[in-house]
């Protein structure tokens, strides 16, 4: 009899149960756990790579015959180490935390960059599940730089729609991903628009948004410790992306715009470019 | 005379004078819990605590811990956050910024008087109401519990920042020690204002599976519910033999958790791990909560309540 | 070579030496829970626990304090019995009628070595294993933790108590000092060939509809899953330092908290509160728990976990 | 969100509804309190007399309209100040605790002397319930000192026997509980006795079911601090009174038969003569 005062917050230690290839050194980690198997597209959970860190991750799948997901790029030491976990090695997981993407019908566009493209896969198979229409751009360096391409392959077939962008145009489009975007929202009308990745590119992104009035939905990342609204180091604005994000919508946007795509907080609390 | 309006009448019963401030509220945002930036601190005010405390400041910048830092454990959480925090030029900085005159203390935290008398000057024109003594932090090496355990430390870093300002001084102290009351009656006859207990308790967690520490501190303070049986002890003790109010810290995340803490002794109470498990609702829940106790049970004021229990 | 049966293997796997003491399973009954007569102290072992500890005894007889004397809050209790015992000499009269060889642990207070020399005599005879001395009980005055948080003192109790027999002799110390290293240490440093971590954290809980504090004694000693990690914590840090052996209590219900006890750098574990929450199943349980632990590990006995997590 | 333990432990403090006379000095004290509804003949609370004593108390009372009740004889502090609280004067109550007397269809014998009638009140009812047949004995030592003697009354209804007996025969029969007993057991077959009060009556009663063999329940009080098996002051053999018991079946009498009726801890741990 175990007392918890929130449940998602007892640390399970799981087995990885594979690590998928995603890029030369980006890994898709698959484990089993309960609490991930019921979460929403664009929460994350606590990672613990032991001996080197614990970081958010947005879980990449929920539930895949029972397995979850996280895909993770390699950084620093916590996401080198998980990068490099062999199947049946241990990690901490806490969570399912944070909000998730508010799933609505129409004509979407997902707007992926790098790790980021993580939560929005299972965001389109949501989406694509109630009747949305959607478009998915997925954004990388290079073509060895481009993230669950295979799953996005799989999942997206006519009537949706994948767009590839590369800087050097080594796969799909030649860019980088707001040109890619400028270019679609010229061309087709969206309800909503989605985005994950590099703050900067979600910045471009929202402000096109915002110029053709589509509404838009951000997850952003900042440094975290706790995870459940204690220690502060995550704050955007007034906001706690542990707990009021890691998705803000166009209002909060607007509302932390001075810091969206420019400052964050560091480890010491110090206000630092991003 | 015309009949003041129903919110005004409540918030005078509940406003409570602590150490020359007045407070619209008998609750507070703990020191080191989401107290980083002016906009948090004002969110916490805005949802209705009466006070906020910063994160602890330090002379210099500091860097946490890396993670874990947090870790949830039966009816509580550890934590070894490490006092990460801008240090004080940066943060004082920060804090100018703010529009208004709010009701932000300021915690700080140092290795021994001269730290702090370094820290004081720097402080000055800080729109800060107040500070609060972080003397018992468990889990940083020469800082909080380390110094705040040794009641001749307690009185000369007391005086010493006594001596660098004339808004009121608070002493936060630690059930870590032998004698919790003897280092409140240290900072007392030295001329601190107020006293806050408590802090966290020096803890620990061994994962079974993974067979390590989970922080990678080892060693955290334990906080919430778990702790609030010594934290009401702490506060019953504490004001027992003080004059100055004491502040209760530990545990308090339903309304009567509050009402037991200012039943025990304290002038007010301060919400710290409350803030995971209920949000930043849990000042307006605890507000009400307290001012449904003091209509049901014939209170004109919190005041009133304050130190009830010691009749028995 | 015949094969064992299986039930030997695993009892033999989950045996222990302490200071001496060769128990068959990890797991005892800790001091002043239900070990107040020789039927109760029996029924505990019938139930798998490989040794148990005796309600603490004092020189003379004591009533304890008026009820209440228990009661629960979140994820724990608070009791302040009040060292009810018959004294030294009739309790000893009482084990006397004890059957068998039983690994049977008395634990003592006292209020100095003056008492503790006196004790000592009184009990020549008495079929016991070993002794603990609570130098940690939290809420009657003189004694427990009043002496025990004294290293000095604590080093005169054990050299009084050591002089005066020559079974082993195990220091149960508190949470509620300074500095709890140094208390074991200075306990080791006169001969004591064990460390029992922790007794209660002194604690208190006000009822606001009563407005009073429940405890009669007001003050009592809090117990239970909310101490485990300040339990764990000093149990590592102890283990750390000392070469005896060290007993982990505080909060162990389930075999898992066992087992992190253990890892921590516990040689054994005691139960008090999980009696309560599990019954006497609970050292069945605990046994069997530990024992999977061990398999599923690909450990081969309880040893070789203990102190595990320190190597990271 | 409170999390105890137990839910049972948790102290809750309720106001006296009424206190209802029942001897000059006894009192049938009621309350209101969810837990106690679904209390079972034989469980008893710990009722908390502010600043005096806690107390087990068995429950005479479960569900009377949504009130419990407990019959209280004054003997120290604590009794006596439960049996002078006000209606509207708070108690404290934690529990019910304890195991219940096993209700079996049959000839039934309820035997009870003083307070020790309360439990079997409620179990006089739900064995009527369940189609037993009922004779209770209900003794004092004169008329003044009969207890839920309008309870009795009211609910035990021929085909079911109600049997007073006094010391000095002011009501029923005279004499003591076990002489009753004894004449009842001669002249009717019984298939079970059920027991609560003085320890020495229970013990006289037992030792005649069982030379005719018939099995007995007995509910047996001792000192009590914990009511959660911690404290050992309640222990009669190798039992714990308040998790055990207070009810023993005649197996467990007969391996507690040195102590049972002959001695008991004091509060110091002493054995003490009864
Ligand atoms: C809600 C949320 C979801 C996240 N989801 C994912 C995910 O699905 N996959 C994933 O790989 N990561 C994700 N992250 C980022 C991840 O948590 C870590 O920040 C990252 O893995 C680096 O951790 P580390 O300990 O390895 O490196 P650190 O030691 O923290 O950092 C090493 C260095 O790399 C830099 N760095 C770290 N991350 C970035 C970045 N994103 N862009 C540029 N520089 C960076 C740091 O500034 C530092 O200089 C997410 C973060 C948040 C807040
Ligand atoms: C399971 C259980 C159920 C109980 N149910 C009831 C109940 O329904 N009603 C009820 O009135 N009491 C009941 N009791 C007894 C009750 O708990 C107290 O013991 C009693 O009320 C005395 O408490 P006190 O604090 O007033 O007196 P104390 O201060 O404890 O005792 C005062 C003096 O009275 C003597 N004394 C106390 N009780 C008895 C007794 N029963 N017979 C002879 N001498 C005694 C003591 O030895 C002492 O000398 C029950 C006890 C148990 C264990
Ligand atoms: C994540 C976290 C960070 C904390 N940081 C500080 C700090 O910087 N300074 C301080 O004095 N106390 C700090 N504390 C302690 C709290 O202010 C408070 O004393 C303690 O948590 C007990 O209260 P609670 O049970 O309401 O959390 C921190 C607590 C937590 C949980
Ligand atoms: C009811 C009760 C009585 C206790 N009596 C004693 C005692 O007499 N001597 C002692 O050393 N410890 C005593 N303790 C403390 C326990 O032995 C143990 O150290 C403490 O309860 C922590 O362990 P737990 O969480 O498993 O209960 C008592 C604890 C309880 C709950
Ligand atoms: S990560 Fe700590 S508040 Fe968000
Ligand atoms: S009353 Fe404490 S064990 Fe029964």
């Amino acid at each position: 009899m175990s007392v918890f005062l929130t449940p998602s917050d007892r640390l399970r230690i799981v087995r990885v149960e594979e690590s998928r290839v995603e890029t030369q050194t980006a890994r898709t980690v698959f484990f089993r756990d309960e609490a991930c198997l019921n979460a929403k597209p664009g929460q994350f959970a606590m990672i613990w790579a032991m001996g080197a860190d614990e970081m958010p991750m947005s879980l990449s799948v929920m539930n895949d015959e029972g397995r979850s997901a996280v895909t993770v790029k390699p950084w620093g030491p916590g996401s080198n180490l998980l990068c490099s976990l062999k199947p049946g090695e241990l990690i901490g997981v806490r969570g399912p935390y944070g909000n998730n993407f508010t799933s609505k019908k129409g004509s979407t566009l997902l707007v992926g960059g790098g790790s980021g493209v993580a939560p929005l896969i299972p965001l389109s198979q949501e989406l694509m599940r109630i009747g949305a229409k959607v478009t998915l751009v997925l954004a990388g360096k290079t073509s060895g730089d481009l993230m669950l391409l295979g799953d996005a392959e799989r999942i997206i077939k006519p009537p949706h729609r994948l767009v590839i962008v590369t800087d050097d145009g080594s796969a799909g489009v030649k860019g980088l991903a707001p040109d890619a975007v400028r270019d679609l929202l010229s061309k087709k009308a969206f309800d909503q628009i989605y985005s994950c990745g590099p703050e900067k590119m979600m910045r471009m992104v929202f402000d096109m948004a915002e110029e053709k009035g589509i509404p838009m939905e951000a997850s952003l990342e900042r440094p975290m410790e706790c995870a459940i609204g204690l220690c502060g180091i995550c704050v955007v604005g007034k906001y706690l992306l542990c707990r009021d994000g890691p998705v803000l919508d166009s209002k909060q946007l607007r509302e932390v715009s001075k810091e969206f795509g420019f400052t964050r907080l560091d480890r010491a609390g110090r206000v630092v470019p991003l | 005379m015309a009949k003041a309006a129903p919110e005004a009448l409540s918030s005078s019963k509940l406003s409570v004078n602590i150490a020359g401030l007045t407070l619209s509220a008998p609750t507070m945002l703990a020191a080191g819990v989401v107290g980083i930036t002016p906009s948090l601190l004002r969110r916490a005010l805005d949802s209705g605590a009466g006070a906020v405390l910063t994160k602890s400041i330090g002379l210099n910048p500091r860097e946490g811990y890396r993670n874990p830092t947090v870790v949830g454990v039966e009816c509580g959480y550890l934590n070894a956050i490490g006092l990460g925090n801008p240090g004080v030029q940066a943060f004082s900085e920060q804090l100018k910024n703010i529009k208004g005159d709010l009701p932000i203390i300021m915690s700080l935290f140092g290795s021994g008087p001269e730290e702090f008398s370094q820290m004081m000057p720097l402080l000055e024109d800080t729109p800060v109401k107040g500070y609060e003594l972080n003397l018992s932090c468990p889990h940083v090496k020469g800082v909080g519990v380390e110094v705040g355990q040794d009641s001749e430390m307690v009185s000369k870093i007391v005086s010493v920042v006594k001596r660098g300002t004339k808004k009121p001084v608070f002493v936060k102290v630690s059930p870590n020690v032998g004698n919790v009351v003897e280092i409140a009656r240290a900072a007392e006859s030295v001329g601190a204002d107020g006293i806050t207990a408590i802090n966290t308790l020096r803890a620990m967690t061994i994962d079974v599976e993974a067979k390590r520490p989970v922080l990678s501190n080892k060693f955290g303070g334990l906080s919430g519910p778990a702790i609030r049986p010594v934290a009401v002890r702490c506060v019953y003790e504490i004001s027992s033999v003080v004059r100055i109010p004491v502040v209760g810290c530990g545990g308090v995340s339903k309304w009567s958790d509050a009402v037991e803490m200012l039943l025990a002794g304290a002038s007010a109470v301060q919400v710290g791990t409350g803030l995971a498990t209920q949000g930043y609702g849990v000042f307006k829940a605890l507000n009400e909560g307290i001012l449904r106790y003091l209509s049901e049970h014939g209170f004109e004021r919190v005041e009133q309540i304050v130190g009830l229990s010691h009749s028995f």
